[in-house]
């Protein structure tokens, strides 16, 4: 099991975190690696905090209980900070990744978080590219500039796919949502 | 077990799922010691209107080529609706004989 | 032949009914199947299956409606959960009754109440004496494996009875993850084209189904019920050595897992024995002798082969996702531990009720268990029989 | 449509056989003979629980010559949902033959159709199923033992609304259940009663032919419960359509007709009188019920003339 990655997705309903974790999930799997994606089921409805999870690895997977511990966090909503521990079970040497205009700096001094922390304007780069601010697809982008899941040119080469079966009925939005995963990759920071 | 269980088919012998595979074989029941009173049709007043026919609840009127000839005493339970409903009064109902009550 | 895919439970429950390619669906949405009625309204809307698709009111009618179709000839589908299985109750006995192959797969949930949407085992396990066979799912793989497996099983001559494919709510039944699905022409050429022997739609042969059967014929039919759920075991490892050669996939009646030199073991059946291998895992990396023993089969329950695979064992804790309320253990523990009584097997038994409502279940968990049978070997004694596990005191 | 000819009729073979076991002068099989009879086509008929399925269907014997299927009380129109649903797959996929229609029927008492299958009915109703419902009233659960139900006229006494010392049985009027199924926009919809024969096998004509959902409510006499002499059923019936009380009428795409205009409107007490179980509605002190009863079947007179285009 040493090869296993397991990510936390924190975002807001309608975000898009539980697409985030599927769209990373089936991507992963055309890459040959198992996979787990899964969100966390409640009565949550629009703008309530939710979770997701993906469980990625080159060995067979066949834990089905939640993730309590993961390596990785992505949070799709930086005011998510105020009210939720984002930290929570994390090891000191864990990854957060944020949608926030402030600086790695700035994140790690409000939530008090030993490990590492990148952040990215996912909403701003959504909001160029696709129009509106949907901060999922350019925090998968970010997710790939500081793991190394997966080779960068074959996961934007199977997530086109994926969003050519997900936006049949509107492929005008591929390609910001491909733009924005690009600039994600450029942008995203570190300390 | 009693005897007269045994005489039944067993398991092995039935229609799985409780299938009954003869349409129409509740002929093989009769109905007709229900009765106590028989209608008797008089054909010389019939004028074959087949009211008795179409009200009877146990299709124990025989018609034959569109003419009433009778009951089917084997199923009539003698309700006597037919006889009421005859609108030439040509059909009387019948103590049974011999009476059920001694 | 098969191509790999990254599914949910639910989306592989679909496309394993979009592949069988049932004569008729009826179904009514209840989470957590509520996706797979969707999905495949999506097919019917597309023409992508033959079925006749009926959108009916309550799960009542859904049951009821099937039982109409299949004793109409047709191959018959339904699916449900948790409360909508209840309310099917009444009809899924008849279902039984009559002999009809219909397969139903069942996303497990909690039984209200309180309400409750998540997996544990209540639903299904209160369907266990109602005459149906029922198999239960690892993972999104084996749900898939077991729907197309069930329509050969159901309708076999031998045995022709309803199936219920079983698979955990939310844990499997909404969770991605890889899988492989066999070509829609492999799924014909398993399942074969289906003749019901008699059939309300053959106007030759006029058939009356559901009479009123007294005390003279009932007891004989419910002989041939019982003949049928023993004949079933059979078919079933037929089937699945087929299904293996096809596909290199799958397991008769359960699953050993490390169990062979194993000293402690448990039982369990669903995604829960996924969490316990990595725990046997972990435990055997320890050194300890620990296995698992999965269950695929429930119903007809394979009580003799049980026995046999764990006699050697010195203890086992089998693992319920369901009360009785009968304060004597959950369901698959009273029916192990009876097995194990006929076997006169010398290895004490104890029972885990976990899971209930969704409450989550880890390797940790796990491993806790296995050490309370460690501590059971060490004492020799079993200080109590039924246990909650990780309920708040 | 033909006339109704009885001696062409006769001429049919018999689809339900003698040798079932209902009570003498039973209503439910002189109904079902005659739906029968107003079609060529086979059929495939389904069954709630109640005193035609449990009689006619005594295992090993069978009194129906065409299919049947019993399922449970409540889910009659949903089972002959589903095998309609088989019927128009399999002919859709090439695996029935093609030339042959089948038509299907589905029967109810008022019990298994106003109150326990209701919901069954009005959820295949929806769905549009071309099927023929028919519920056969006796307003009670007669197989049991003579219950009340939401059919039973008001002040009957049945074993659940005895007539006792303070109550005096019933105290619900019937609902009207054929405006409710009417209230559904299904193609055909009528209330009938065996007595006026041309009438039922008319409307069961009509039934058959429409493509989608028909469904008719038929008065059916029950000795049993009524508590009359088994022979006078048919006049009972008259007394029904003449006072009013069970009014024919059709509803045919949404628009209303009434089949029968008495030439004087019978007083209720034609038709409460003759039956046991309205025998306390007699005694001195409860005119003012039988006023009631007259009341009601008035209004309800009115709005039926009303909303048949009659006034």
């Amino acid at each position: 099991m040493a090869s296993l990655t397991e990510i936390r997705w924190h975002g807001r309903g309608g975000q898009g975190s539980k697409t985030a974790s599927i769209l990373l999930g089936k991507v992963a799997s055309k890459a040959g690696k198992n996979i787990q994606a899964f969100p966390e089921y409640g009565p949550e409805r629009m703008g309530a905090p939710v979770l997701a999870f993906n469980r990625i690895s080159d060995e067979d997977i066949t834990v089905h209980c939640q993730i309590t511990s993961p390596s990785i966090v992505v949070v799709l909503d930086p005011t998510l900070l105020e009210s939720i521990d984002v930290t929570a079970g994390i090891p000191v040497d864990g990854t957060i990744i944020i949608n926030s205009t402030q600086t790695p700096k700035e994140i790690k001094e409000r939530i008090g978080f030993e490990g590492e922390v990148f952040t990215v304007d996912a909403n701003g780069i959504s909001t160029e590219e696709i129009g509106a601010p949907f901060p999922n697809t350019p925090m998968l982008g970010a997710l790939m500039k500081i793991t190394d899941l997966l080779e960068f040119e074959a996961f934007k080469k199977q997530i086109n796919k994926e969003f050519e079966k997900k936006f049949a009925s509107k492929p005008e939005v591929i390609e910001g949502n491909m733009k924005s995963i690009d600039r994600a990759y450029q942008e995203v920071k570190s300390e | 077990m009693t005897k007269k269980n045994n005489q039944k088919p067993g398991w092995k012998e039935i229609p799985d799922g409780g299938l009954i595979l003869e349409a129409g074989n509740a002929i093989k029941y009769k109905t007709g010691g229900w009765r106590t009173h028989r209608p008797e049709l008089d054909k010389d007043t019939c004028i074959n209107c087949h009211f008795c026919w179409i009200f009877c609840p146990d299709s124990a009127v025989v018609s034959e080529g569109k003419e009433v000839t009778g009951f089917d005493h084997d199923y009539c339970k003698g309700c006597g609706i037919c006889a009421h409903e005859c609108p030439v009064d040509a059909i009387s109902m019948k103590k049974e004989e011999p009476s059920t009550e001694k | 032949m098969s191509n790999q895919v990254a599914l949910t439970g639910n989306e592989a429950m679909a496309q394993a009914m979009k592949q069988i390619n049932p004569d008729v669906v009826a179904a009514y949405p209840i989470t957590p199947q509520t996706e797979v009625v969707q999905m495949f309204s999506q097919f019917v809307a597309d023409g992508a299956v033959d079925t006749e698709f009926v959108t009916v009111e309550s799960e009542h009618s859904a049951m009821s409606a099937t039982v109409g179709a299949a004793a109409g000839g047709a191959r018959a589908m339904t699916a449900t959960a948790a409360n909508g299985l209840a309310l099917m109750w009444e009809i899924i006995y008849i279902a039984a009754s009559t002999r009809l192959p219909i397969v139903m797969p069942v996303v497990n949930r909690a039984l209200s109440g309180p309400i409750n949407i998540h997996c544990d085992h209540s639903d299904s396990m209160g369907a266990r004496d109602s005459g149906w066979i029922q198999l239960y799912a690892e993972n999104a793989q084996e749900a898939y494996d077991n729907a197309i497996q069930a329509v050969r099983i159901g309708e076999h001559d031998d045995v022709r009875l309803p199936v219920m494919v079983n698979m955990d709510g939310f844990i499997i039944s909404h969770a991605v993850e890889n899988l492989d699905l066999l070509a829609d022409e492999d799924v014909q050429d398993f399942i074969g084209t289906y003749q019901a022997e008699h059939t309300l739609l053959d106007t030759d042969n006029p058939v009356t189904v559901g009479p009123l059967d007294l005390q003279d014929f009932y007891f004989e039919h419910k002989k041939q019920q019982s003949e049928a759920m023993e004949n079933a075991k059979n078919v079933i490892v037929d089937i699945a050595k087929e299904y293996k050669e096809l596909t290199g996939r799958g397991f008769e009646y359960f699953e050993e897992y490390k169990l062979d030199d194993a000293e402690i073991a448990i039982l369990a059946l669903a995604s829960t024995t996924g969490t316990a291998k990595a725990a046997v895992d972990e435990l055997r990396d320890e050194g300890v002798k620990a296995g698992l023993l999965k269950l695929r089969m429930y119903r007809p329950f394979p009580a003799p082969e049980i026995a046999e695979v764990l006699s050697d064992l010195k203890a086992v804790a089998i693992m319920d996702r369901a009360e009785t309320f009968s304060t004597t253990g959950g369901p698959v523990f009273t029916d192990v531990r009876s097995a194990l009584y006929d076997a006169k097997a010398d290895v004490e038994a104890v029972n885990y009720i976990y899971g209930l409502g969704g409450r989550d279940t880890t390797v940790e968990d796990i491993e806790f268990i296995y050490n309370e049978l460690q501590e059971v070997v060490k004492s020799d004694s079993v200080t109590k029989r039924v246990k909650y596990l990780g309920v708040r005191e | 449509m033909s006339k109704v000819n009885l001696k062409e009729l006769s001429t049919q073979d018999e689809r339900l056989t003698g040798g079932h076991r209902l009570c003498s002068g039973c209503g439910a099989s002189i109904i079902v003979r005659q739906i029968l009879h107003a079609t060529d086509n086979p059929v495939v008929v389904g069954c709630a629980t109640g005193c035609l399925e449990v009689s006619t269907t005594i295992y090993p014997y069978t009194a129906w010559k065409d299919s049947f299927i019993h399922n449970a009380f409540e889910n009659a129109a949903a089972t002959i949902s589903g095998v309609e649903a088989a019927y128009r797959s399999l002919k859709r996929q090439g695996k029935l033959n093609e030339n042959e229609e089948i038509k299907f029927i589905a029967f109810g008492g008022d019990g298994g159709t106003y109150d326990i299958g209701f919901q069954s009915l009005s959820g295949a109703m929806e769905r549009g199923h071309n099927m023929v419902y028919v519920c056969y009233d006796n307003g009670a659960y007669m197989n049991t033992g003579i219950q009340r139900s939401s059919a039973t006229p008001k002040n009957a006494s049945t074993t659940t609304s005895p007539a006792g010392k303070v109550i005096p049985g019933k105290q619900q009027f019937r609902k009207e259940l054929t405006d409710i199924i009417a209230a559904h926009n299904i193609p055909y919809v009528a209330q009938t009663s065996p007595h006026n024969f041309k009438d039922l096998i008319r409307k069961a004509r009509k039934a058959f032919e429409v493509d989608g959902p028909a469904f008719l409510n038929v008065l059916s006499q029950c000795p049993r419960g009524w508590r009359y002499p088994e022979d006078l059923a048919m006049d009972l019936m008259r007394a029904a359509t003449d006072s009013c009380f069970w009014p024919l009428f059709e509803v045919e795409n949404g628009e209303w007709n009434l089949n029968h205009i008495p030439k004087e409107k019978a007083p209720i007490t034609d038709w409460l009188e003759p039956q046991g179980r309205f025998k306390h509605l007699f005694k001195e002190g409860n005119e003012h019920l039988i006023e009631e009863i007259q009341e009601n079947v008035d209004k309800r007179w009115e709005t039926i003339l009303h909303r048949c285009g009659e006034k």
